[in-house]
């Protein structure tokens, strides 16, 4: 499947681009971590982390689907 | 009407705080983040904000609505800056009004808490001595604590 | 320079605002106080403040100089209106800058606090039934409680 | 002596006007106020009072001076 991925802050440093689509073979949010973490070298772990699916935070089991928007957001730090 | 946004550019707080205007309010309290020029014994001299728009749109609004459900307020609004910012920038503005001044002072500290905590926006400080870096949620630096090993 | 001001005009909030700014703050508080349409179950439709003005401004001097002093805020301010006002007018207004918004809470809120509790001012609400009355600092009519023997 | 009575709020409704010279052999706010209490059938309790002298506040057994400012204080009730 395709997914539309988007960094932010330190990740998208670390991956050095801010999106990418990824074919992947990954159906939960877990999986495809997993996958993007050993190619771009995340050294966060996926506690760290929260994840969203098309603009909604999900579960690291949810299913996956083709064209997903996927996002692994990095603790925030706003305000 | 959307109660929580994200501003490329200066924040009009005259505006946002007409919003919270009504008639049985008797207190308003507001709290403003300011850059400031230091931060862990390092000196600051700019930082940028970078938001996941439409979940840091959703989240922020759905904070605003259950603050409303959970202290005894009239309105409540929140604007949060992103980009690039220099020293006393406004970052962030949440104003509260309520009928009395206990629930506008806990609604208003309430609401900048869990924005701090679930809005999905990064600060990335850049310091005078040239370095610069991601910020966790309690101010510390990302890169020295997850990358530097 | 004084920071605690009695004003027989409106207040200008940006000026006073203006006031707090400083580099090493990261977080401003501010509490306004604004007329109210009800009190104890009364419609209100106007009210005025009366102040023995040479010891409310020494004594919210006094106040303002305590917070400093209390808290770890950079700079406090507060202007109380006198005279008469109407519903949705402001009040009185409180506030504080400090490198941090736990401090800069609490000291806005003790200041407020302070204020209602020490400073010689006094409400006279007007009531749409016609009645007036002077208030005790829980909002309580001196009226009722004192003379209606 | 002569003392410069200034009237706020509840007091100066009851006492009909803002201020008055009194001439008085009251030698403390408390003789004072028991006389002027009477004279404008104030009955608010002088616990419930605070009192200043030329501006300040002072304690209740304070020694008045010719010409002092004395404002009996109700209970305040600003912000």
């Amino acid at each position: 499947m395709n997914y539309q991925m988007l960094y932010f802050a330190s990740l998208a440093d670390r991956a050095g681009r801010a999106e990418e689509v990824r074919d992947s073979a990954a159906r939960t949010p877990r999986e495809l971590y997993a996958e993007v973490a050993a190619a771009h070298d995340f050294t966060l772990a996926a506690e760290r982390l929260r994840v969203a699916v098309n603009g909604a935070f999900v579960a690291w089991d949810h299913a996956l689907a083709d064209r997903d928007e996927v996002v692994f957001l990095p603790p925030v730090s706003g305000g | 009407m959307k109660c929580f946004r994200l501003a490329d550019t200066s924040i009009d707080v005259d505006a946002e705080k007409a919003a919270l205007g009504h008639a049985a309010a008797g207190g308003c309290v507001t709290f403003e983040g300011w850059v400031r020029d230091h931060n862990e014994g390092r000196v600051v001299r700019r930082l940028d904000y970078q938001a996941y728009a439409p979940l840091a749109e959703s989240e922020g609004e759905a904070i605003l609505a259950e603050a409303l459900e959970r202290f005894h307020v009239r309105e409540a609004r929140c604007i949060h800056r992103v980009g690039s910012l220099a020293i006393g920038d406004l970052a962030v503005w949440a104003g509260v009004s309520a009928d009395h001044r206990d629930a506008a002072f806990a609604a208003c500290r309430w609401i900048i808490d869990e924005v701090k905590l679930r809005v999905p926006i990064w600060k990335n400080e850049h310091y005078a001595d040239g370095e610069s870096g991601w910020l966790h949620p309690d101010n510390t630096p990302v890169v020295t604590s997850e990358y530097s090993r």
